[in-house]
């Protein structure tokens, strides 16, 4: 049953992936873009928690909270693209 | 699977490919960095693929090939500093010439 | 102690931080962990601003269960916006006038206005006097702003004492 | 017992100074880092020849790095050739840092660091017996060079930088996976290891390596410059200072060497369907090379220019050589090696005197005003052009002599007389005209005032006076090539040798 | 996968559970993103849906680990760093938005003042 | 021994005369000129030897390996040439010393002159044909700065230019010549190439060989059709010319022929090419010569033309016609010699050398003229000198041949005519000049030389008379060893002024009243080939060799357009070229491995992989899009990683994408953010064709690979990593301990390029544009206030992250590397949060520093090893047992991977702060809101 469910989560997370790409290659804005990529990268982690607990392991936990973190310091890098050209300033 | 793999590790290095082929700087530099991304699948598939085997001693009790893991670490990490080299190489050039192309100026190809 | 301890709530957070990484409790892992946390803030210093100190602990418990009891109501309410009828969509951008200044205040209210139902905070307008929010829901901005100033502005006042 | 430590010195030295030479320094660091750097690039002459005095006494030196023997370590396997060819880095390196430290290391940052780490990259390419680790020392090397090429900048040599990046960091990653591919057919990553290994391949499996091996042929011929692969070469050598360019005259032989290195012991004569894979297309692709650079050098106004195509020259004559698989043929192309590489070293540092004190003539092949010293350059021009064109007395009429004997005779070895005979003849063309324009047709008029400082002359003269000491020893340094052929050419005993090191060796560490 | 269904069924339903919940909010949030009219009403989807969808996940992850019999926080702090960040996220898309103004969904209503709209935070 | 001292003391010596440069001339006159005499000194008993019949050697290994030995022998050729060489030299070096201005650089002539004697001594005395051929090519060099010595003059320097390349072309032929001799003769040793006669003759690379040595030689001696360089060389001083004309130089050519006589000569080939060549040459010449105004002119002319003569001679290889020949260089150099040393008095002391000028000198040069006259008659062979008795063994020479069977009757006639055309310039040269009218105007007022600079060409003309008269006595003996040493036989020779009335006798007569006839005539001559002038060699070789050159340089600027684009595709190509052919050799690509099952996210993953790769390429015009492309890429990539077993790759992957990104948008900042449409539709299917190429021959290759089965040394690491390392992930210890000298290389790598970075960016102004694509101006905010307080908050957090990170990679995911950049990564936010000056101001460490210190931390973990006698980066561990802490392990890797862990944050920061730093100053003011 576990197993059924977590395949049914698979399967969720991976449509939930395409139709961030989805949304990442149409668009319309930079804005709609990055977030869309944002959520492609938690979507992504949610993927490897899958398969931590899918495996039975805890080798992927230090994958996925770099995920979390790395994932946020690109969308603010692209938003202070957007907001200011320079990132560093 | 392999197939699969495969195929992805030659679609993805067409790609960079075609991109390496451009006539700006920019986007002959993204080209390069996706072709490493390529490599570095290629290199590490070279162990062969293997799931559930993170090679940690005593997690499991058949392990991937360590070797080629090795290897793609040490390749990403050379392939950053070229990267990153060649990124700001590009912005130099562009601040220097005033023009991200990379043909030279007043060749034939540079209009193509 | 101030000099060893710069920032203790800091340094609590960062132990309770380590202590989740290793997942262990073992002598080592809190000595050295200890240790680590101690010399982290020191170093970091420089670039810890005097930030307004929580002034009751308490109270920011309260508030951290309201807030996961809100989050959970507002991903409720977002799903159903989403799977329902586009009629329903009303969309409103308005801003919420604060009533307080400090830094970490505002940042912990905005950021609360972003998870909690149906709005996103958007601009901290100009001198920090309001919220620019974006609304989804078709609450009206009067009630949203109401249910803002009681349910987290005064609360965080309260725990800043500010 | 410490000779065994001697193995990785040349590499660890130029490594050291190099970090410590990006240290602040206080506030006139040039000085300090200039005595360093010289410092550094003696002692790393001193324990090169002391390397190759053990190695040809004691024979291979394997250093098992982390104690780690091979195939499952990193091993440094100082063989004759490798130690020949860190003995010859430190000799160029020595003479062109001097050039360096007259003024030129202030163009830019990081001058010496970045020329230590060069020097470091390229000993540690021709010591190591890992192909990974071979990959790893070529981009140590390559970065150095990116960096160095930009010393000085300005808009041209911007451009020819980005080119030269932008090549090498496709070859870089050609060369990975050259490297996977065979890794994944022999299942190892050392050198000796893997031409055991591809000796037993057969069939399809064979096929596959073949494919690798191709590859990385594509990958050397960047680095060597060989045709169609050499675009970048002169470009990159006539836009970058010349003490620069200097350096980078071993840098091609980087690439003959590991060319020759791969394609012997891994591709060569033991590898069973593999046997001498590159031999045929180096032949073709040598003597093309060849009669490219004589093109080149026809087309070319600019004596910079010039030189550069004198290292395309020298690389195809090394390679159509070398692709005779012989002993001799070997042998003579490692001498050649030698003197192309010292001279046209000199030649790059006397271009970029002259063109210094030429002012805005510069390295153009046109007339000029008279250089402050013209007649050193002079004089200094006619020694450098006889040896490179091979005239005699010097080194290059001896190394070109042996190359012509070592050619067979055979249709091939009639197609190398030809074409390098017509090569000298071009360069005798091209460097009388460059020295009758340049030298003796000079304006009018008083002396430009610009003179160099005199260590770029001395240093012009350490490296040219190599030419004579080539010369005179022509023939012991030949009967050395002749014994780094025959220990090259015996690829049965190298890997027994490399993956069991002697027992001696072994206890030591017991 | 074995030791998992070793576990009591009650457990297994728990687990099961949460993974759900993780997933299908997950999917919804996604689905917003896709479909909604605007970029700002995009925004509240991912921004609040998605954490959530993570939230489920990781709760699942920490059960499935200590009800083996040691307690495993860790993947709590992934959940802690999410709810720190995201609004972050979101605050810096939406003034970018705003910056750039991009169009808004019709039945947007625009309430600010025009002082509101055109005079954003200052700099410290 | 002392045939050493005869070849190198001038070679040496002629630092002397460099050395000297500061004294006066006639101190470095003597010195220089002591040298050759004490060289004829030495020479004297070795000489003495040599006519005796014996042939002094010498030899001094040099090269054994190529058979190049310094090996000299004196036997009679060499001793002649050697006789004539020194001998002449001395009576040069003399008249030099009249004939340079006090503006000539002397020392520098007479070193050169020197090094020339030296070349040419050596080319006569070698026993080694290989060591001939070296002296034969410092004489091309020693000759070529000798003909450019006056080099601001541009007659100089394209005169030298021109012989140097048509006498280098001649010599690299004839080395090639001379290697196919020795290999066929197995020996480089003159005996053994004589001894191989038979051998060599019968080989099919005879004739090229001979072809090649031929080529050698002629160019050398200026015969047809390579005599046009020689007389430009007449730019050189006249004492040069009187060298190069008489002695030395062009005679290298006949030495060659007549050295390489014994192996060679004797064919029919042989004997059809030389006299043929010969003959033309010397008609060619002659008739050349009588065209001339200039005086040098002329006599170059006529050294073409008796050269062939010679040259003819030794075609026609009986003993006799040796003899002729040989003696005829005796006589040739004589009178030669002494003519160009006459026209140089003449342009010394009148002011010109042009015919058309000069008339009636014998007024004003009586002494002169006598001597000018003595020479020219020796040169049109009227009796009593020297040149008739030559010119006769000549006639009589050619009137013997029957080697062209019914046709050789025409070797005789055509002989005549050159002997009459000769005798035809000679009238010229003494009419023209000394007679013809009376005195015109000139640029100086003629008057005879300095009486030593007579001296010379007094001593020349009195052995022309000497030689004429007593043959047997002056000349005979050291041409029967020199013709002995021609035909390897033992001959006496018999010379005689009177031969008696015979055919020669006639022909003589013919060609003396012929040349009278002739020269009375000559006005006809020069009408006729005025329609032929403007053709100068000089100016066809210089306008050749510039064709030459241009057309390679516009075939270079068609082929190397400077176009990268291009560069890429031929690296690409190459590897298509060499590539597609081995995988075309594979029978059945899959192996025997067993396939894993494909599941639904694999799927998804790889789709959404290639698509994202695919926008990438699609979408390279609109830039920042692309980069977001290649985050999905890079995402995915780690996300592969983590699937298949390699979660530090995934980790390594995943930050190093992130950080690259954020550098790719920087630079974005700096770079025009669209590219114009730029490509052709043909350009870019040549594109796609390449790329799908390269796409397929990884994909086949990568195919190939993961369906078969291997063998690795990986079982090992396994197998030791915790015995031997004493950690668990093994991915680490390789990095850190079985391959830890990668990684030393690796961070020494990004070391490095952030050193390179810094230079990069070192007073770069770069573009920044004032507002965004659309040409909104950028926001007024630049630290937002609730990032830069979550930022703040996050740095502490991520640095906790990191010391877990770094110290879990012995035993799980991690190490120093992602260590390194999540702390970079937290102080990349501060950067963006707060900005560089904040971040400047709060930590004011020295990244580059700290790079530095991270490698030799690294490294001298490894040097520490040597302490403990094992090699560089063995590494140590050991498990501890502290009070409270309990049981932990130790291990230098830890150390190693500090190493990494701060070289990472160094140079990682390093790159930024640098790149940061750039706009912070010098920003464009905002315009609008
Ligand atoms: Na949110
Ligand atoms: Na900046």
């Amino acid at each position: 049953m576990l197993t059924t469910v977590i395949h049914i989560a698979f399967v969720l997370f991976s449509l939930s992936i395409i139709m961030n790409f989805w949304r990442l290659a149409k668009g319309p804005h930079l804005p709609d873009r990055i977030l869309a990529l944002d959520t492609v990268y938690i979507n992504s982690l949610a993927l490897l928690l899958l398969l931590g607990i899918y495996q039975n392991t805890q080798t992927y936990f230090e994958a996925a909270l770099l995920i979390a973190m790395f994932g946020f310091v690109s969308t603010i890098a692209a938003g202070k693209f957007l907001l200011r050209g320079d990132l560093i300033e | 699977m392999e197939t699969l793999f495969s195929v992805t590790v030659g679609v993805l290095t067409a790609c960079s490919v075609f991109l390496i082929l451009r006539g700006r700087s920019f986007p002959v530099v993204v080209g390069i960095t996706m072709l490493s991304y390529a490599v570095n699948l290629f290199l590490f598939s070279t162990g062969r693929l293997t799931i559930d085997g993170a090679p940690i001693l005593g997690t499991n009790t058949e392990y991937a090939d360590p070797l080629p893991q090795a290897l793609v670490l040490t390749a990403i990490v050379i392939g950053f500093a070229m990267t990153a080299y060649s990124v700001i190489l590009a912005v130099r050039t562009r601040g220097e010439i005033g023009t991200d192309e990379v043909n030279e100026q007043d060749s034939g190809e540079s209009s193509r | 102690m101030s000099k060893v301890f710069p920032a203790p709530f800091l340094t609590l957070s960062l132990f309770a931080i380590w202590l989740l990484l290793f997942n262990s409790i073992a002598p080592g892992v809190v000595i050295l962990g200890l240790i680590i946390t101690t010399l982290i803030p020191l170093l970091l210093r420089p670039a810890w601003p005097d930030f307004k100190t929580i002034k009751k602990p308490h109270l920011a418990l309260v508030y951290l269960v309201i807030l996961i009891f809100d989050i959970i109501v507002a991903n409720f309410k977002v799903a159903a916006l989403i799977l329902g009828r586009r009629k329903h969509l009303k969309p409103a951008l308005f801003v919420f006038p604060l009533d307080m200044t400090d830094e970490l205040p505002v940042t912990i209210l905005a950021s609360t206005i972003t998870l909690t139902p149906g709005t996103v905070s958007c601009e901290i307008t100009r001198g920090r006097r309001g919220i620019l929010i974006h609304a989804f829901s078709d609450e009206t901005p009067e009630e949203t702003i109401n249910v803002i100033r009681q349910r987290y502005e005064r609360r965080l006042k309260e725990i800043f004492q500010c | 017992m410490w000779q065994q430590h001697l193995a990785i010195l040349p590499i660890l030295i130029p490594l050291f100074t190099a970090l410590l030479q990006l240290l602040p320094w206080g506030d006139r660091p040039q000085p300090k880092r200039r005595a360093l750097g010289l410092a550094s690039s003696i002692l790393t002459l001193v324990c090169a020849a002391l390397l190759l005095v053990h190695v040809n006494q004691n024979g291979m030196l394997v250093y098992a790095l982390g104690d780690w023997s091979a195939p499952f370590g990193i091993v440094l396997v100082l063989d004759k050739l490798s130690t020949l060819m860190i003995l010859l880095t430190a000799v160029l390196a020595l003479p062109v840092l001097i050039y360096g430290c007259y003024t030129e290391d202030n163009l830019g940052s990081h001058f010496h660091a970045l020329f230590q780490f060069q020097v470091m990259g390229i000993i540690g390419a021709f010591a190591t017996g890992d192909l990974f680790n071979l990959f790893v020392f070529f981009e140590v090397l390559l970065i150095s060079s990116y960096g160095l090429m930009m010393h000085g900048g300005g808009k041209f040599r911007v451009r020819s930088t980005l080119h030269y990046v932008l090549l090498n960091l496709l070859g870089s990653a050609l060369f990975l996976i050259s490297v996977g591919t065979l890794y994944a057919t022999t299942g190892t990553l050392n050198m000796a290891d893997m031409a055991v290994k591809v000796a037993q391949l057969s069939g399809d499996e064979a096929a596959l390596a073949r494919a690798g091996g191709f590859m990385l042929l594509a990958v050397f011929g960047i680095k060597a410059a060989i045709l169609p692969l050499h675009f970048w070469l002169p470009q990159a050598y006539s836009t970058t200072t010349g003490v620069v360019a200097a350096l980078f005259a071993i840098m091609t032989k980087v690439g003959v060497y590991s060319i020759i290195r791969v394609y012997t012991l891994i591709f060569g004569p033991e590898a069973n369907e593999l046997v001498w894979l590159a031999a045929d297309w180096l032949w073709i692709l040598g003597i093309l090379t060849l009669i490219f650079g004589i093109i080149g050098m026809l087309g070319t106004r600019d004596f910079r220019l010039l030189v550069a195509y004198l290292v395309i020259v020298s690389v195809g004559t090394l390679l159509a050589t070398y692709s005779f698989s012989s002993a001799a043929g070997i042998s003579t192309a490692l001498f050649y090696l030698i003197h192309s590489t010292v001279i046209t070293g000199a030649l790059f540092l006397l271009a970029d005197v002259m063109a210094f004190e030429r002012g805005k003539t510069a390295s153009r092949i046109v007339t000029g005003k008279r250089m402050a010293n013209h007649n050193t350059y002079a004089v200094m021009f006619l020694i450098a052009a006889i040896a490179i064109i091979g005239l005699p007395p010097l080194s290059g009429f001896a190394g070109k002599l042996m190359i012509l004997q070592a050619a067979p005779v055979s249709t091939s070895g009639f197609w190398l007389w030809g074409t390098m005979l017509l090569a000298t003849l071009v360069m005798l063309i091209m460097m009388s005209r460059t020295g009758s324009k340049m030298i003796w047709h000079t304006l009018q008029g008083k002396p430009n005032e610009q003179s160099a400082p005199i260590g770029k002359r001395v240093a012009i003269g350490m490296l040219l006076s190599l030419s004579l000491i080539l010369t005179i020893f022509a023939n012991p340094i030949r009967d050395y090539t002749d014994s780094v052929a025959d220990e090259l050419l015996d690829t049965q005993s190298y890997p027994t040798t490399v993956i069991a090191p002697s027992s001696g060796e072994e206890n030591q560490y017991e | 996968m074995e030791a998992l269904n070793q576990l009591p069924l009650w457990v297994q339903w728990v687990i099961a559970f949460f993974i759900l919940i993780g997933a299908v909010f997950a999917f919804i949030g996604s689905l917003g993103l896709a479909i909604l009219p605007d970029f700002f009403t995009r925004l509240h989807a991912p921004t609040k849906n998605t954490t959530m969808g993570i939230g489920g996940t990781v709760i699942a992850a920490i059960i499935s680990t200590s009800a083996q019999g040691t307690l495993t926080l860790n993947e709590l702090l992934i959940a802690i760093f999410l709810f720190l960040t995201a609004p972050i996220s979101a605050h810096i898309l939406a003034k970018a938005a705003l910056h750039t103004e991009l169009p808004k969904f019709a039945p947007t209503r625009d309430l600010r003042d025009k002082e509101d709209a055109y005079q954003h935070e200052t700099d410290k | 021994m002392n045939l050493f001292y005869i070849v190198f003391a001038p070679m040496i010596g002629a630092l002397i005369p460099l050395l000297l440069r500061r004294t006066s001339r006639p101190v470095k006159t003597i010195a220089t000129i002591a040298i050759p005499i004490s060289c004829i000194l030495v020479a004297w008993p070795l000489a003495q030897q040599t006519l005796a019949g014996d042939i002094p050697t010498a030899i001094q290994q040099w090269l054994p390996n190529i058979d190049f030995d310094l090996a000299f022998r004196l036997d009679g050729l060499s001793l002649l040439f050697v006789s004539l060489i020194l001998g002449i030299g001395v009576l040069i070096v003399l008249y030099a010393h009249y004939y340079l201005s006090s503006k000539d650089n002397d020392s520098r002539f007479y070193a050169c002159l020197l090094l020339f004697m030296s070349s040419m001594l050596g080319i006569v005395t070698a026993d080694n044909v290989l060591l001939m051929w070296a002296f034969w090519e410092l004489t091309s060099i020693s000759s070529f700065l000798l003909i450019g010595y006056w080099y601001h003059q541009s007659d100089a320097r394209r005169g030298a230019r021109m012989a140097l390349a048509t006498t280098g072309a001649g010599g690299l032929a004839l080395l090639a010549g001379l290697l196919i001799i020795g290999h066929i003769a197995g020996s480089y040793q003159l005996d053994a190439i004589f001894a191989a006669k038979d051998a060599i003759q019968a080989h099919s690379l005879y004739i090229p060989a001979l072809i090649l040595v031929l080529l050698g030689a002629f160019t050398k001696s200026a015969q047809f059709p390579f005599q046009f360089w020689l007389p430009h060389a007449m730019a050189a001083p006249t004492p040069v010319s009187a060298y190069l004309h008489s002695a030395t130089m062009v005679k290298a050519g006949i030495f060659l022929l007549a050295r390489m006589h014994p192996a060679l000569a004797g064919t029919e080939f042989w004997f059809i090419t030389v006299t043929l060549i010969g003959l033309i040459t010397m008609l060619v010449g002659a008739y050349f010569a009588l065209l001339k105004h200039d005086l040098k002119g002329l006599l170059a002319f006529s050294t073409v033309s008796h050269l062939g003569l010679i040259c003819m001679l030794l075609g026609i290889g009986s003993q006799a016609a040796v003899i002729a020949a040989l003696f005829h260089v005796i006589n040739h150099a004589c009178f030669k010699a002494g003519l160009f040393m006459t026209a140089g008095i003449i342009d010394h002391e009148a002011g010109t050398r042009d015919m058309r000028k000069l008339q009636g000198l014998l007024k004003f040069m009586p002494i002169t003229a006598t001597l000018a006259m003595i020479v020219t008659a020796s040169m049109a062979g009227v009796p009593p000198f020297n040149g008739f008795m030559s010119k006769e063994l000549f006639l009589d020479q050619a009137l013997n041949q029957h080697l062209f069977g019914g046709l050789s009757w025409f070797v005789p006639v055509l002989a005549t005519v050159g002997a009459a055309l000769s005798v035809a310039y000679s009238i010229r040269f003494i009419h023209d000049v000394f007679f013809n009218g009376g005195y015109k105007e000139l640029p100086k007022q003629p008057h005879d030389p300095p009486k030593m600079m007579a001296l010379p060409v007094l001593i020349l003309s009195l052995m022309c008379i000497i030689i004429g008269l007593l043959p047997m006595l002056t000349v005979s003996g050291i041409l029967n060893q020199a013709v002995s040493s021609v035909v390897l036989d033992n001959i006496t020779v018999k010379l005689a002024l009177w031969h008696g009335f015979n055919l020669p006798l006639l022909m003589s007569a013919v060609a003396i009243v012929g040349g009278i006839v002739i020269y009375s005539q000559r006005d006809q001559l020069f009408t006729f080939n005025r329609q032929f002038e403007g053709q100068d060699a000089k100016h066809n070789f210089e306008r050749i060799v510039q064709s030459i050159c241009d057309s390679a340089n516009k075939l270079f600027t068609y082929i190397d357009t400077g176009s990268l684009q291009r560069y890429m595709a031929l690296v690409l190509i190459s590897v298509i070229v060499l590539v597609i052919p081995q995988l075309f050799e594979i029978v059945t690509l899959e192996g025997s491995r067993e396939q894993l099952p494909v599941d639904f996210v694999s799927i998804v993953g790889a789709s959404v992989l290639m698509v994202a790769g695919f926008a990438t390429a699609v979408l390279h015009r609109h830039r920042f899009i692309m980069l977001m492309m290649l985050s999905v890429v890079g995402l995915v990539v780690s996300i592969s990683f983590a699937h298949f077993s390699a979660p530090d790759l995934a980790m390594t992957q995943l930050v190093v994408e992130v950080v690259s990104i954020i550098l790719m948008v920087l630079a974005l900042f700096f770079m025009p953010q669209k590219t114009a449409r730029a490509s052709t539709g043909h350009r870019v299917f040549r594109d796609i064709l390449i790329a799908s190429l390269i796409g397929g021959i990884v994909a086949t290759l990568n195919y190939g690979i993961l369906t078969s089965d291997f063998e690795t040394i990986s079982d090992f690491f396994i197998a030791n990593a915790k015995t031997g390392g004493g950690g668990t992930n093994v991915v680490n210890l390789i990095l850190v301990d079985f391959r830890g000298f990668d990684t030393l290389g690796e961070i020494t790598v990004l070391a490095i390029a952030a050193a390179g970075i810094h230079k990069l960016l070192n007073k770069l102004k770069p573009f920044m544009p004032s507002s965004d694509i659309d040409g909104r101006p950028w926001h007024r905010i630049k630290h937002p206030l609730m990032l830069t307080n979550v930022a703040n908050l996050i740095l502490p957090m991520a640095m906790v992250v990191a010391v877990y990170i770094f110290l879990r990679g012995h035993n799980l995911p991690g190490g120093g590397f992602i260590a390194g950049l999540i702390a970079a990564s937290a102080m990349i936010l501060q950067y963006i949060a707060n900005g560089v000056d904040w971040v400047k101001e709060r930590f004011n460490v020295n990244y580059q520093s700290l790079m530095s210190f991270g490698v030799m931390i690294a490294a001298l973990t490894g040097v520490g090893s040597w302490f403990f006698d094992r090699p560089f980066l063995t590494s140590w561990f050991t498990y501890l047992k502290w009070p409270l802490v309990g049981k932990f392990e130790f291990a230098t890797a830890l150390l190693f991977d500090l190493g990494v862990f701060l070289t990472v944050i160094g140079a990682t920061m390093m790159i930024l702060s640098n790149f940061g730093k750039m706009t912070t100053r010098h920003r464009p003011r905002q315009e609008g809101n």
